[in-house]
């Protein structure tokens, strides 16, 4: 276990071959691959879509594209983004791949489930790309009625059966986990042994189990209303269209935290492994996990404030919004709080880990003031709003997935990236992203609108930077596309064990064998106990 | 989990109370009970699930998290009614038409 | 180049707004600031020195710590709800002596139509120092009206009425947006705002085109479409007398009671089986479809002519003062 | 990997390491997939109260022109189903093949009598022009938007019980060939379990249709 793994040796990669090995596996490690490769199509796909819109929006005149087209180009930005890259991404990839290893389990308890739901992403992602040729659909991606029901002249049928189908990927990814996590601990990995990434994918779960099945019946009425024209959301017969909002945002709200929580496992990982410590208040962080889950329910209606909503609605759901604040902040007190009298090492995911944390405390303490009532009824809409989600999903989903992908690269493939390369793409992501996203937060405030392909000329300078920042981010995602690949062939090898990390994962060969452990772990100890890791393993990196 | 099997009597049991409920709920529907309407027809089904779902879906026999998972969705659900409502039913409180 | 930061300020909200949202850039800095430099200098004080292999000791939470860094943020975050919440308290609830515009708003143009009669698309008149009271609503999907430099933002929902109200401080040529997604020209329903002194908007006032005042071409559509067959100024038709019932309680049939405000009328207009008052049969037939949303809005104003109006509370001077502060 | 526990039971998949471990954990998932179920059909539930909420006169005077007695006389067919289900389910745990296979027979059948007396029911629907689109008409109601949702509720929501049930069908067919084939016994009867598990949750969904939609309000005609 300690020399670095001979590439001869079996593992998950080399103990079958061809296609059908692949597209009929039932191993986790491969469906997580499946899976990467899938969600880095649609990222690109949806980057694509931002760089058409933020190339448009150099100048205020429409002169790249036609409205119609423009609409087009951020709706399917956004349904690409979320419902085929940023949902899926880490629970699907990383926590595919991870979860069972970390419990100390052969696979997870459905392995048929698991590749049945990386098909139904699959479908459901042929579906949208379908849409997106045929045409595409101009609805944005809240789909909000009667628009999207009645005067929308696009592919919604066909988008919003893509969404239904990747929902239940995401439903079914979800149970996956949750039994897997209940019943499949190695003997002697209690609850509080847990690694924090394990509890951020179970409070995921539980949203994905309880929330997605709210936005699939809800598109279900959308295409009902579509095709038959039946009067749910209409209120020439009586329908009420910001029901559809209540529905949508139901689930829509808490999949913000879909994206977000896996994303805080993913960092609470990174700081413990990098400064040698035990996350400060690993009950609290766990704890917090959990919070977010049920308090994310709460608050939907804070996208409601000018909707006609009831002022007094209104006032619970702005309160209740602040109180889903705090766990988030305790997540990053204790994250800082970490890095006290550790010893701490500057490796690639590390960068990324500091990068979340302060990209997403700028994305959480804006996220304040969208809270309040009175600044909302000015900001919503605008690109304020953009950049405080962007801050969120991009600075914090994307950077934590990117660090953790990097993280746990030696664990998928066996090799190391290649350091110098890999901290450099940090930099520019980090630079990149705040160069894009923070003018926004000044055009929002300005009262530009969102989703206006032509804008008074007073904010073009604003548009230009942004667009600037774009074009940076850009080259920061490209490039571990292509060094990563790289490292995959011809990448040092690494150990099982290279950054003497203490997740059971790291017990293990890299890559690991079929059924993950030559012998099933028995734990003994809580999952950030350092003095654990006696033997000195060689990183070959 | 160990095996619990319940006797064909006490499935009987139940069945047969649930028949009986049945008959029950649809005659009441004809009296003019005014709001109690809803509330006897809505308790008489929660009866109901409950006797489905304790014995025929042996949830008296479940462990505690099944049971846990279960309230707690049935809780969600009321959230989602309560919360959604906080709004419909608050509508106009205020006198000022959309607020 | 200058590079704006902020927004005009020209309603009495704006100065509000902002000021609540320096209180939360104060706080935001302040927090990013910490967490920035926290980690900035526990990361170089701390880094790993070569050589120095050691496992460092466990630095365990304590539950005061954990209890310190919830509360004093949740304390400062209820400050901030509490604020917001007032001003938008005071922004969902117009005055009584406001102004009243009708707005009705489709894909893609404003359409706004003024008590004494003006019609305008795309462009809002307003005088100066007199609280407006905006009443909205959509001929097809939702909108929302937004005015920037008032720091204000309303949907327009289809089928409903909605209120926005402001006061504006400053003359001056505003921004109107849509800022709810509508479809294709969506970035194209935009249009104007010109806030007069008051001399300036008399003038207007009277001049242009004139078709009666709003009231006056209600009691003709009113006239038109026979509801004056039933609905008779003494009560002796079929139906209720409409005489002084905007503002009061209406009892209905089942025993619940309404508020004759601007919706109810528009639904008893609509969907007349909706709300049938107390003592009457549901006799009424439905007028969708052969009414648009502008002829609801003057037979809703109609109607509410038939209340007399309060004493006039006169605002004009008080308001002009506060204007000339500008 | 433990091959010697492996060996024991050749229904023991990979990744566990006891029949029981399995078992618990595909009876968690069913469960953990019923409450998705309840999400899915809560939404429209929600979507039902906020309506009847808005309209209750025309809510009450559609229902209505529901029969009574035949959604009745429906709900007592559904019961006796689960009834049938819970005695193949118990003749699993027992071992009794042959009364697992006739009360598999047994609850489908009543589950097709279930769905025929439905397509009846919507059948009548349509001549009567109740079904929502151009054509609708409900007699009666000056308001013809809101009595049209309530028709839309029903069919949204009775079809998608109609199609769990459809789906229902097809576990129970599958569960007949493998009780046939003799796959199930009293030590590995997990199918047969969670099988029922949907059925009776589909039950109970009907449970709460046949008030809403049937019994609310009835008087008030």
């Amino acid at each position: 276990m300690t020399t670095p793994v001979a590439q001869e040796q079996e593992n998950y990669l080399n103990n079958s071959y061809g296609l059908k090995s692949w597209l009929l596996t039932k191993d986790h490690k491969r469906i997580a691959l499946l899976y990467l490769a899938t969600i880095t199509l649609f990222f690109f796909i949806g980057g694509a879509f931002a760089t058409l819109i933020r190339v448009e929006l150099l100048t205020p005149q429409g002169d790249l594209v036609s409205s119609d087209i423009y609409n087009r180009l951020f709706t399917m930005h956004g349904i690409t983004m979320i419902f085929f890259f940023l949902i899926p991404s880490i629970p699907a990839t990383l926590g595919n791949f991870l979860i069972p290893m970390m419990i100390g389990a052969r696979d997870l308890a459905f392995p048929r489930i698991n590749l049945l739901s990386w098909y139904l992403l699959v479908v459901g992602g042929l579906f949208a790309l379908f849409a997106m040729l045929a045409g595409g659909v101009d609805t944005g991606w809240t789909f909000y009625t009667p628009y999207s029901t009645t005067y929308s002249n696009s592919w919604v049928i066909a988008t919003a059966l893509g969404i239904f189908v990747a929902g239940f990927s995401s439903i079914l990814t979800g149970l996956n986990f949750i039994v897997t996590i209940h019943r499949m601990r190695a003997p002697g990995m209690t609850w509080f042994r847990l690694p924090l990434f394990v509890w951020a994918h179970y409070a995921t779960a539980v949203i994905q189990v309880l929330g997605t099945p709210v936005l699939a019946v809800t598109l279900i009425l959308v295409l009902c209303e579509r095709l038959f024209h039946i009067g749910i959301f209409d209120p020439a017969l009586g329908g009420d269209p910001v029901l559809f909002q209540h529905l949508f945002w139901f689930y829509s709200h808490p999949a913000v935290y879909i994206m977000i929580l896996p994303a805080m496992g993913v960092i609470s990982e990174l700081i413990s492994t990098f400064s040698r410590k035990a996350i400060f208040g690993y009950h609290f962080v766990a704890g917090s996990s959990i919070a977010i889950a049920v308090f994310g329910f709460l608050v939907w209606g804070h996208h409601l404030f000018v909707s006609t909503q009831s002022v007094y609605a209104g006032l619970v759901f702005s309160f209740l919004s602040y109180a889903v604040a705090i766990p988030s902040a305790i997540k990053v007190f204790n994250w800082t709080a970490t890095l006290y009298k550790g010893s701490i090492s500057f490796e690639t995911p590390m960068l990324y880990a500091f990068g979340f944390i302060g990209l997403f405390t700028i994305g959480g303490l804006t996220g304040l003031f969208v809270a309040s009532l009175g600044i909302d009824v000015h900001v919503t809409d605008t690109y304020f709003v953009v950049a405080h989600f962007h801050y969120i999903m991009v600075g914090g989903a994307i950077m934590a997935f990117l660090g953790g992908l990097h993280f746990w690269w030696p664990k998928i493939t066996g090799r190391m990236y290649p350091e110098g390369w890999a901290k450099l793409s940090a930099g520019i992501v980090f630079l990149g992203f705040n160069g894009t996203f923070f003018p926004q937060f000044i055009l929002g405030y300005l009262g530009m609108p969102r989703r206006y392909h032509v804008y008074p000329p007073e904010f073009q300078v604003l548009h230009v930077m942004s667009t600037l920042g774009a074009s940076v981010l850009a080259v920061g995602y490209l490039m571990p596309m292509v060094y990563l690949a790289w490292s995959w062939k011809y990448g040092p090898l690494a150990g099982p064990n290279p950054y003497r990390a203490t997740g059971l994962e790291w017990k293990t060969a890299s890559p690991p064998p079929l059924h993950n452990f030559d012998e099933l772990p028995v734990v003994t100890h809580g999952a950030y106990d350092y003095s654990t890791v006696t033997e000195e393993v060689t990183s070959v990196g | 989990m160990t095996q619990h099997i319940d006797s064909v009597k006490t499935y009987a049991v139940i069945w047969i109370t649930l028949l009986v409920l049945t008959v029950v709920t649809t005659l009441v529907a004809f009296v003019d009970l005014g709001p109690f309407s809803v509330v006897v027809a809505l308790t008489i089904a929660v009866v109901k699930m409950m006797l489905v779902a304790l014995f025929f879906m042996h949830l008296r026999h479940s462990g505690k998290l099944t049971q846990l998972a279960m309230a707690g969705t049935v809780l969600w659900l009321g959230i989602m009614v309560a919360f959604t409502f906080a709004d419909v039913a608050t509508r106009g409180w205020m006198g000022v038409p959309g607020r | 180049m200058k590079i704006p930061l902020f927004p005009e300020q020209a309603s009495t909200f704006a100065p509000d707004v902002d000021n609540l949202y320096f209180y939360l850039i104060a706080v935001s800095v302040f927090f990013t600031l910490l967490i920035f430099s926290a980690v900035f200098f526990l990361a170089i004080k701390y880094r790993r020195r070569s050589g120095n292999d050691g496992v460092p000791k466990d630095v365990h939470a304590g539950i005061l710590l954990e209890v310190v860094w919830s509360v004093i943020p949740f304390g400062l975050a209820m400050v901030m709800f509490g604020w917001g919440a007032e001003i938008f308290f005071r922004e969902s609830r117009p005055p009584k002596d406001a102004l009243s515009i009708y707005v009705v708003a489709k894909q893609w143009m404003w359409k706004l139509e003024h008590m004494e009669g003006q019609r305008e698309i795309n462009e809002l008149h307003i005088p100066v120092g007199r609280p407006i009271r905006l009443t909205m609503t959509s001929e097809d999907v939702i909108h929302s009206f937004y005015v920037p430099a008032f720091r204000t933002k309303q949907d327009v929902v289809p089928g409903r009425y909605s209120t926005t109200w402001f006061t504006p401080t400053q003359t001056g040529k505003y921004h109107l947006f849509c800022a709810e997604y509508c479809g294709t020209t969506h970035s194209g329903m935009i249009g104007w705002v010109y806030v007069l002194s008051p001399e300036d908007y008399q003038d207007w006032l009277s001049g242009g085109k004139k078709t009666g005042t709003l009231a006056e071409r209600g009691e003709k559509l009113f006239n038109d479409l026979a509801c004056s067959n039933c609905h008779k100024p003494d009560n002796s038709g079929r139906c209720p007398t409409l005489v002084s019932v905007f503002g009061s309680t209406v009892k209905l049939v089942g025993g619940a009671t309404a508020k004759a405000d601007e919706a109810y009328i528009r639904e008893s207009i609509l969907r007349p089986d909706a709300k049938v008052v107390f003592g009457y049969q549901p006799l009424m037939p439905t007028f969708q479809g052969q009414v648009t949303e502008e002829d609801v809005l003057e037979l809703v104003e109609y109607v509410k002519s038939l209340t007399p109006k309060p004493p006039a509370l006169a605002p004009a001077a008080e308001n002009k003062a506060q204007a000339s502060n500008r | 990997m433990a091959d010697h526990a492996h060996a024991a039971s050749p229904a023991l998949q990979v990744q566990f390491d006891t029949a029981e471990q399995q078992k618990d954990a595909s009876t968690l998932g069913m469960w953990v997939f019923l409450i998705t179920e309840v999400m899915f059909f809560g939404g429209m539930f929600l979507a039902y109260i906020v309506y009847r909420a808005a309209y209750p006169d025309i809510f009450a005077l559609a229902s209505s022109s529901l029969n009574v007695y035949i959604g009745a006389a429906n709900t007592a067919v559904l019961l006796c189903s689960s009834f049938t289900m819970v005695l193949g389910v118990r003749a699993a745990q027992l071992g009794q093949k042959k009364a697992l296979a006739i009360n598999i027979v047994l609850t489908m059948l009543l589950g097709f009598v279930f769905l025929g007396v439905k397509a009846f029911e919507w059948r009548e629907k349509f001549i009567e022009h109740h079904v929502p689109g151009p054509s609708f008409h409900f007699a009666g109601a000056a308001m013809q938007g809101p009595a049209q949702l309530f028709f839309s509720l029903y069919f949204a929501m009775t079809g998608l019980h109609a199609l769990h049930m459809v789906i229902g069908a097809g576990i129970m067919t599958w569960l007949l060939i493998n009780s046939i084939r003799g796959k199930y016994s009293a030590e590995y009867m997990t199918p047969v379990d969670i099988g029922g598990l949907y059925w009776h949750f589909v039950d109970i969904i009907w449970i709460f249709l046949f008030p809403l939609f049937y019994l609310i309000d009835r008087h008030l005609k």
